[in-house]
């Protein structure tokens, strides 16, 4: 939406606060601003929107002989002056996750936030979202978090607490904290404040997905706690080992945004990166590689030391060889690694290599030294100080698991850490009898909460005042855009109580930042960021010299395989939809189709097509997994999902599923019970994978919902050589080398069905409809850097209230997301080509749906979108059927019936909710273009590019998505579909489109190219 | 007469007398009156007592329905339409017979028809009103149903007439209307006659209502068969647009598998095709309760046969043409639909449907077969499944898989969408066993009108 | 036949339901009085009338800022009164009530000069607010159809309530419409998202 | 009570053949006002009778020419006058599209017409007519064949009547009353 009004919106907010600015008034600023009438109104609001169901079916025609429902209008008793019924206000504010931070501007209606959007100058952001931001506004509004303070299971009033919580006293010796890592500079320095008034406490910090390894592998080399940043837009070659930088990676909008600069095709002059990717799962990043070779997870010493080695003889002699008995690599494998190590020598200090943080330090180490022998550190690669924050730490966690377990803890605190979910394996199981008393702070009853005495609920990041850091530096505030809905409070507010003293959050942020100038201060809430901090912590690195490296070499050899085994192994990923778990109760998160299996709602144990004929496994079988970790046994049971592209004899586990919650509300469609398998009980603690897995096959069928592929297609020959056909015709790509010969190669296709290329000499029975008055709205998807993660999906439900349907309409083939992304596999089964597609409704000029529709409730406007009116839809489906792109969504049922009230909350009050029996899809976000159109007209000014912008397009961090008006030629959209290697989906169909792709492009080193122009092409899971 | 003049006779009639046995006007009417006026046989009984209880299962399966949301069907979201689209198109094909034959045939001048062009009417009635069922109950939102009628609204709104469902709404409108005043038109003089004969004073009130004071005056006679005789051209026509339009549902479409020019010819043919068959099942039970095989003679069976193995091969080269154009149109994701019909998922469906409808009425070529009772019998009730599983391999093989692959899925009916389908017959045959019981199943003045003597000048042929 | 369809069409339609509709509100506000005798524009309580697609029901507030000094006895008042001491929002009946599925914009159509009378009529004359049309589709449509008969001149304000349109008044007002580019959608994408 | 009034005289003939003569003599001794009663329409009979042609046919194509342009009209003036919407960016009045619902209202149409126009031309339904108060008309729609000659034909006698219709070989002569 339109900027310029967030910053008028955000001015007027601050002049108001202005006003009242000393801190005495701010506590009743901070009541002012959402005012009792506030949560009312928005409650009815959405209750109205809720009630638009019943009213839709009945109180058309006006056959209602009785007149609707007396309503109530609830006005203000003292109006905010921020707040303009009807008109969204924009907030900027920040949501950290682990060690990183996002800067965000977020919608709300009536005090009420509805949806989230990038900060465009944030450097984290840059104006997108990951699929975890957008949705994190759902958890704000979840109906089964903590309610209210709890002990002994008894609920507490919260100025109970604040009153006689009193738990710690003397030095704290016995007291144990577990955290996760945390950024916010406010909370930092209250764990400094604990520390010192608990000296004999300790303080353990502990994540699931920790950057630990990574950050002391660079610290033995640079002597400094330091993090890289990468940045793809100064480098022609990246080469990634085991790193998913583009998909689940702390910093992966900037890794996105940067990516797709040096990606993105306009001429044939244009440059684009080539990307090698070497991993054992299967990741987002390994899904755009240029080259992607599989690899298992004991091989990647192997790996890293040949590529040394090769490094070393190809010219960068200062590194030192590593001693390797016997190559276990393949010829194919080792010229790969070869082309591989000139291809990054040639391009010095404009390559990049990407590790996976959860690689062990001394990798880390090594490729410090290569990206520093490659003139990449400090130039595509730089480094950024970790010292503000409070990191991860491995070894003090096994200690205190220990300690727990030899009883000598008296309190531990948990600080929102699913403790049980996490260790359960490890833990004594008399843990309530050794330690006297847990006290849990987190936002929902968990594992952890069912052992602790005292439970005290966490609140949402949206709900409380704070302050975060990115890892470039950038400091923020969080300011809060609500009042906690529940009897809530912050951590920092947590913390101050454990320290003695009842001190609102807001306070304590003021205090972190008394340095700073009240209107600095300021400034800060209002950009969203504090300017003069933006890359702060970035510190030069003084070249290494290898000689006092040498044990890295040396303890590398060690860790050398020399033959290759194939004894199972275990590797363990975060899931791309629960993240570390924290999301488990995130529908929105949980139904969003896996990026890569198109699984939803669950994890599975994906094996190799290879493996799977060893064991004789097939989709959904369950598996038994045995491990033996330091002597003891433990086994999972999780069903098998076959993928082509793996490592074999390597089961791909995502962690992160298998957390019990307890809920307090129970949802018709949605089964809240299906929770995944928790792998970690197989996993050891630190270690990313486990060897000697034993794999037993069980009688056991367990269902799962796949969004594609369904009906075991790889099992039939005929619909695999189908697909194979019209793969190059549905997702067109080229090698960059072949486009430059033949830049409009994206005809070719219809060429050889006698296609004329432009769509106005298609043969038709009627004259076409004159589209030429603008603003004749079209959209542009370029699969260039489209990597397929979920964030335009998720923003879309957010943005247009779509429904979450459950795992069994999944299943029965019903998931509404109005973007569906497909995923392809090319080539050969082993070492498959990916392609993806984001298709949502193209809004054809010749739409098939309308025609067919008996009650015209799906027709043309002038500006070009084709609209559903929900409330003429009778729902005969036919559209649906017509739909050559099968983008219409059905609700067979009622879905949104039982949607909590506190859940309607997060509905976006402009775009009605869609009763059952009615036919739905994406609408250009018609409210958007509405509102831009409007604001245009009362301010009696033309509209400009840009002032609509699309939920799916602002969320896209690989700028794949562009829309706007096709009849202005300057817009980018227009300018984006000029180009020659834009085409529209089934031309032949006439449909004419105003969705159109941008083409695909490989950029495969010249010498590979043989390798892998095996161009057969199956659909396999 | 000699046995010169009856060879003549023969020759002059040019074939078997269409009424077997000496029956003469009043044993006629005696013959036909009885079964309405005498109580019914237990079978009958039975019979009914049995298709209530499943039009009963329908009633509680549709109010399943309109209560949970068409949720409650197998559908998914590339299959939007399954069960009730495929047995819309069955009971509106099995509809077309009853038309067809009495009014085609009587523009013709086929005399045979007099014997079952009364039930066969019937029968048509009744499987339209089957027919109508479906799509009404099938949209998702049941209670704006009538947003498909151009009705004045206070939205200003109006139907979208460029629609092939509502071409449906008014065609097989059209034709239900049409075939109601047509059936109800030949009933007059036959009601007449049970007002006449009628002994109650009930039965003589409401048989004197429907016949509207008729008192086969001549005068009256010349308006009323000229009506007839434009209604059945106006049937003519009809009958034939009505399967057409139905099968531009798909045919309009840009589904592979349902955009064929060939659709609208070759419903019509199966729709006949299946039509016959289901007169075939009703009328061999029927005439042999009632024991009327002097009227509804082996030789209408035989002609009938006749019909249906004609119809079932134009259907079976349909079929044929169906493959050689789509491999001959040379796009992939046409000749795709069709090879995937025949092996992909749902071949099973496929070769029942062509074992049904092509395969085994080539029996037929043998008169022994043609003329046996049993297999004609059983030949039909293949003939209906074959007929049902062709819309079935169309509808559904067709959505499972068009153009995109990713949104390829699998359709498998859930038990709503198969108690459904049993209950439609529920509805068919009830109505069939009330129309039975209380109304006269052969237009007996017709059947006098082709007797002999019924001509004035029977006895001096030479 | 026709004459159920008649039925329908006639007693079905919000000409005939919704016109007329006057319930009781909990504070009985007289519109007469202030918006006619008193002369207080619209736009003093409808505030967000040109800036928001709703005119917004007057916070207690606003009543207040004249009832802190007059009408202090006026047992009228009391639950405006009350209202404000408690911070409770007083409970406004809705008179014209939209279906929820279509989004009817308030700043779009005054800053197209058109007048609040054309859709609430003489509220200026009413005590108690009664819907005098009846906000059907087909009514919207008439107006976007040939909106020059609703349309005012610049000079003349919105909220003058007996303004009636002089000779000649739609030929001038098509001008108007072109010159100002005012082009009322009949889109369905317009009002139904 | 009040005297009957005639309504006329009714013979029954044996067979086809029979009622054809005597339609026929019944005509040429000039009646005008007679009718035959028949179980099923008796072919010839018509011109024994001297009938015109039924006019029904015109009725119908009234009704049909009725129904199709209506229905053209509608289609035309709803989607291209009223509410002019763009679907599948066609034109407002699709001709094209718009045919089978002329063509089937056109049908409904001529339907319609041709039973009104029977009905209408039979003056039916009749639910009183003095010929129901013969027991033995009933047989009418059995197998008997009857003649009526009205009281209201100018050439009526009672007697003469009567005997002309003996004389042509009608049996069971039954006088009707009103």
């Amino acid at each position: 939406m339109p900027q310029i009004k967030n910053n008028k919106t955000e001015k007027t907010y601050w002049r108001s606060l202005q006003d009242k600015m000393d801190s005495k008034e701010i506590e009743s600023f901070i009541v002012n601003e959402f005012p009792a009438g506030t949560i009312e109104v928005s409650e009815t609001m959405t209750r109205k929107k809720f009630l638009s169901l019943m009213g839709a079916s009945m109180a058309m025609a006006g056959l209602v002989g009785c007149r609707k429902p007396i309503q109530k209008i609830l006005p203000y008793v003292n109006a905010p002056e921020d707040i303009i019924p009807g008109i969204s206000n924009y907030y900027a504010t920040t949501m950290s996750m682990g060690l990183n931070s996002f800067g965000i501007i977020v919608e709300s209606h009536e005090g009420r936030p509805t949806h989230i959007e990038g900060n465009q100058d944030h450097p984290a952001s840059k104006g997108s979202v990951t699929s975890y931001v957008q949705a994190s506004i759902l958890d704000l509004y979840d109906p089964d978090r903590l309610k209210s303070p709890m002990h002994n299971s008894k609920s507490v009033s919260l100025t109970n607490l604040k009153n006689n919580f009193t738990p710690l006293t003397g030095d704290g010796s016995g007291v144990a904290v577990l955290s996760g890592s945390f950024n916010s500079p406010t909370t930092k320095r209250l764990y400094d404040k604990f520390n010192k008034k608990f000296s004999k406490s300790t303080w353990t910090t502990f994540d699931l997905k920790s950057q630990e390894n990574q950050i002391s592998g660079l610290a033995y080399s640079t002597k400094k706690e330091v993090l890289p940043i990468y940045h793809f837009d100064k480098s022609n070659i990246i080469l990634s080992i085991e790193s998913d930088f583009l998909g689940n990676d702390q910093n992966s909008i900037h890794n996105q945004k940067t990516f797709s600069k040096s990606r993105k095709i306009k001429t044939k002059k244009d440059k684009m990166n080539r990307l090698y990717c070497v991993e054992s799962t299967l990741t987002n990043t390994g899904m755009m590689a240029d080259h992607r070779y599989k690899i298992r997870p004991d091989e990647v010493y192997n790996f890293i030391a040949e590529l040394n080695n090769t490094l070393a003889q190809n010219g960068l002699y200062k590194l030192k060889k590593i001693n390797i008995k016997k190559s276990i690599f393949d010829k194919k494998y080792q010229k790969f690694i070869k082309v591989l190590a000139r291809d990054l020598i040639k391009n010095k200090s404009k390559s990049i290599i990407a590790i996976g943080d959860e690689l062990p330090s001394e990798l880390h180490s090594l490729v410090f030294i290569l990206n520093q022998e490659l003139k990449n550190n400090n130039n595509s690669v730089t480094y950024h100080s970790t010292d503000d924050f409070v990191k991860s730490d491995l070894e003090s966690t096994k200690k205190l698991i220990e300690k727990i377990n030899s009883g000598n803890v008296d309190d531990l605190f948990i600080l929102d850490v699913d403790f049980i979910h996490l260790f359960s394996h490890l833990l004594n199981d008399k843990i309530t009898n050794l330690v006297k008393n847990i006290y849990y702070f987190g936002s929902h009853k968990d594992l952890t909460s069912k052992i602790s005495t005292w439970m005290i609920p966490k609140s949402h990041y949206l709900e409380a005042w704070g302050d975060a850091k990115s890892i470039d530096g950038t400091t923020s505030i969080v300011q809060p855009l609500i009042s906690p809905l529940y009897n809530s409070i912050s951590i920092n507010e947590f913390l101050s109580l454990l320290l003695g003293n009842d001190i609102s959050d807001y306070d304590l942020v003021k205090e972190t930042w008394s340095s700073k100038s009240s209107l600095v201060f300021k400034k800060t809430i209002h950009d969203g960021y504090l300017k003069s901090s933006i890359s702060s912590n970035s510190v030069s690195i003084p070249r290494v010299s290898v000689e006092s490296q040498q044990n890295i070499f040396s303890t590398i050899e060690e860790h050398l395989s020399n033959k290759k085994t194939n004894n199972l192994i275990a590797r363990f990923t975060i899931s791309n939809q629960l993240y570390d778990g924290r999301y488990t109760n995130n529908y929105w998160l949980r139904e969003a189709p896996d990026t890569i299996t198109k699984i939803s709602w669950e994890n599975v144990a994906l094996i190799s097509i290879k493996t799977a004929k060893d064991y004789s496994l097939k989709n959904s079988d369950i598996i038994e997994l045995k491990s033996k970790i330091n002597g003891k046994e433990f086994k999972i049971e999780a069903p098998v999902w076959v993928l082509p592209g793996l490592p074999n004899d390597t089961i791909i586990l995502e962690m992160g599923y298998g957390r019990e919650l307890e809920r307090d509300v129970d949802r018709n469609y949605i089964d809240e019970d299906i929770l995944g398998v928790n792998v970690l009980p197989i996993k050891e603690i630190g270690s990313y994978y486990s060897n000697n897995i034993l794999l037993s096959k069980t009688q056991k069928i367990h269902k799962v919902a796949c969004t594609q592929d369904h009906h075991g297609l790889d099992l039939e020959k005929l619909a695999a050589n189908e697909i194979e056909g019209r793969l190059p015709e549905i997702i067109r790509e080229s090698n960059i080398e072949d486009y430059r010969l033949n830049d409009d190669f994206v005809l070719d296709y219809d060429r050889k069905k006698h296609i004329p290329d432009n769509d106005s000499d298609l043969p038709s029975m009627y004259p076409s409809h004159d589209y030429s008055k603008g603003p004749q709205w079209g959209m542009n998807i370029d699969l260039n850097v489209c990597t397929g993660c979920n964030a335009c999906s998720i923003a879309c439900q957010s943005e247009n209230n779509i429904p979450v349907v459950g795992k069994q309409q999944v299943m029965d083939g019903r998931e509404m997301s109005w973007i569906r992304m497909d995923r392809y596999f090319k080539g050969d089964v082993e070492n498959p080509e990916f392609a993806l597609q984001p298709v949502a409704c193209l809004h054809c000029e010749n739409a098939p749906c309308e025609q067919v529709c008996p009650v015209a409730a799906t027709t043309h406007d002038k500006e070009g979108l084709n609209g559903m009116a929900y409330n003429r839809c009778i729902g005969t489906r036919y559209c649906a059927n017509n739909c050559p792109y099968k983008v219409r969504r059905f609700n067979f049922y009622n879905y949104t019936y039982d949607t909590p009230e506190v859940v309607q909350m997060a509905n976006n009050p402009d775009v009605s909710i869609r009763f059952r029996g009615v036919m739905e899809k994406c609408t250009f976000c018609v409210q958007r273009i509405s509102e831009a159109k409007i604001t245009a007209k009362n301010e009696k000014r033309e509209l400009a590019d840009g002032d609509v912008k699309v939920a799916c397009q602002t969320a896209c961090a690989m700028d794949a998505i562009t829309f706007g008006d096709i009849i202005d030629k300057n817009s980018k959209v227009s300018q984006a579909k000029s180009l020659n290697h834009d085409y529209s989906l089934l031309k032949e169909l006439n449909t004419k489109p105003r969705t159109t792709y941008l083409a695909k492009f490989r950029n495969p080193h010249p010498d590979l190219v043989k390798d892998n122009n095996n161009k057969e092409i199956i659909e396999h899971h | 007469m000699t046995d010169t003049t009856a060879n003549k006779l023969q020759t002059y009639v040019d074939e078997a007398p269409l009424v077997e046995g000496d029956h003469n006007f009043s044993t006629i009417t005696d013959k036909i009156c009885s079964i309405v006026e005498s109580k019914p046989p237990r079978g009958w009984l039975i019979a009914f007592l049995f298709s209530f209880s499943l039009l009963l299962i329908l009633q509680g399966s549709i109010g399943y329905l309109i209560w949970e949301g068409t949720g409650i069907w197998g559908l998914n979201n590339p299959v939007g339409w399954g069960f009730a689209i495929v047995n819309f198109v069955f009971w509106v094909g099995i509809g077309h017979a009853g038309t067809l034959i009495s009014a085609v045939l009587y523009l013709f001048r086929q005399k045979w028809r007099t014997a079952i062009n009364r039930f066969a009417e019937a029968m048509t009635i009744f499987a339209v009103i089957c027919a109508l069922v479906f799509p009404g109950i099938h949209i998702g939102r049941v209670w704006v149903a009538y947003f498909m009628f151009p009705i004045p609204n206070q939205m200003g709104m109006w139907p979208n007439f460029r629609s092939p469902l509502l071409w449906d709404i008014f065609a097989v409108g059209t034709y239900f209307a049409v075939s109601l005043l047509f059936w109800y038109v030949g009933l007059i003089p036959d009601l007449a006659t049970l007002r006449d004969r009628a002994k109650s004073k009930v039965k003589r009130l409401v048989y004197g209502i429907l016949s509207m004071g008729w008192r086969s005056s001549h005068r009256h006679w010349q308006n009323y068969e000229l009506a007839y005789l434009m209604l059945a051209g106006l049937s003519t026509p009809l009958v034939l647009s009505v399967h057409s339009i139905v099968s531009t549902d798909f045919a309009v479409s840009l589904l592979p598998g349902w955009h064929t020019t060939i659709f609208p010819p070759y419903f019509v043919a199966g729709a006949i095709f299946s039509g016959f068959a289901m007169v075939m099942t009703l009328a061999i039970p029927a005439r042999k309760i009632y024991g009327l095989e002097s009227i509804i003679t082996i030789g209408h069976l035989d002609k009938m046969a006749k019909i249906m193995l004609v119809t079932g091969s134009m259907v079976g080269y349909a079929y044929a043409m169906e493959f050689f154009i789509a491999w001959y149109s040379g796009n992939t994701y046409e000749s795709f639909a069709f090879v995937n019909r025949a092996v992909g998922p749902y071949a099973w469906a496929y070769w029942i449907m062509i074992s049904c409808n092509v395969i085994i009425p080539q029996l037929f070529w043998s008169k022994t077969l043609r003329t046996s009772v049993p297999v004609l019998f059983i030949a039909s009730i293949f003939a209906n499944i074959g007929m049902w599983f062709e819309r079935f391999v169309i509808v559904i093989s067709s959505l499972s898989r068009d153009y995109l692959p990713s949104s390829w899925d699998y359709y498998t009916p859930s038990i709503w969408d198969i108690l459904m389908l049993i209950g439609s017959f529920g509805l068919f045959f009830t109505f069939f066993l009330l129309f039975l019981r209380f109304l006269p199943m052969i237009a007996m003045f017709e059947i006098k009108g082709i007797l002999p003597e019924a001509d004035p000048h029977h006895e001096e042929v030479h | 036949m026709g004459s159920v369809v008649f039925f329908f069409s006639y007693f079905g339609s919000p000409k005939f339901t919704d016109v007329g509709y006057r319930p009781d509100q909990p504070v009985d506000y007289s519109h007469k009085l202030h918006a006619g005798e008193l002369g207080m524009d619209c736009r003093y309580c409808h505030t967000s009338v040109e800036k928001s697609q709703e005119a917004i029901i007057p916070p207690t507030q606003t009543c207040m800022n004249c009832h802190k000094i007059v009408g202090l006895e006026n047992e009228k008042l009391d639950l405006v009164r009350a209202s404000w001491e408690s911070g409770k929002p007083i409970e406004w009946v809705r008179v014209h009530m939209l279906p929820d599925y279509a989004y009817f914009n308030h700043s779009v159509h005054v800053n197209a000069n058109v007048g609040c009378a054309s859709c609430h009529g003489r509220i200026d004359e009413m005590e108690k607010v009664m819907q005098v049309e009846p906000l059907s589709m087909s009514w919207c449509l008439d107006c976007h159809r040939n909106p020059e008969k609703h349309i005012r001149p610049d000079n003349i304000n919105v909220t003058q309530m007996d303004w009636v349109p002089s000779e000649g008044h739609e030929e001038i007002m098509n001008k108007f419409i072109e010159q100002h580019k005012i082009s009322p959608p009949e889109d369905c994408t317009a009002c139904h998202r | 009570m009040t005297p009957k009034l005639i309504y006329g005289i009714l013979a029954e003939f044996k067979d086809t053949k029979s009622i054809l003569k005597a339609a026929e003599s019944v005509k040429i001794e000039g009646y005008i006002n007679f009718d035959c009663h028949t179980p099923f329409p008796v072919h010839g009979l018509d011109d024994a009778m001297g009938l015109k042609r039924s006019i029904i046919g015109y009725i119908v194509g009234f009704g049909c020419v009725m129904g199709a342009s209506g229905g053209l009209l509608l289609q035309w003036w709803s989607s291209s006058i009223e509410f002019p919407i763009v679907i599948s960016g066609k034109p407002f009045f699709s001709w094209q599209a718009y045919m089978i619902i002329t063509f089937v209202l056109m049908i409904l149409g001529g339907a319609f017409a041709a039973l009104i126009g029977m009905f209408h031309l039979n003056r039916m339904p009749a639910y009183h007519h003095p010929l129901f108060n013969s027991k033995n008309f009933q047989k009418a729609t059995d197998d008997a064949f009857f003649v009526s000659i009205e009281f209201k034909d100018p050439m009526f006698d009672l007697d003469d009547t009567k005997n002309f219709l003996v004389s042509i070989g009608g049996k069971n002569i039954e006088v009707i009353e009103e």
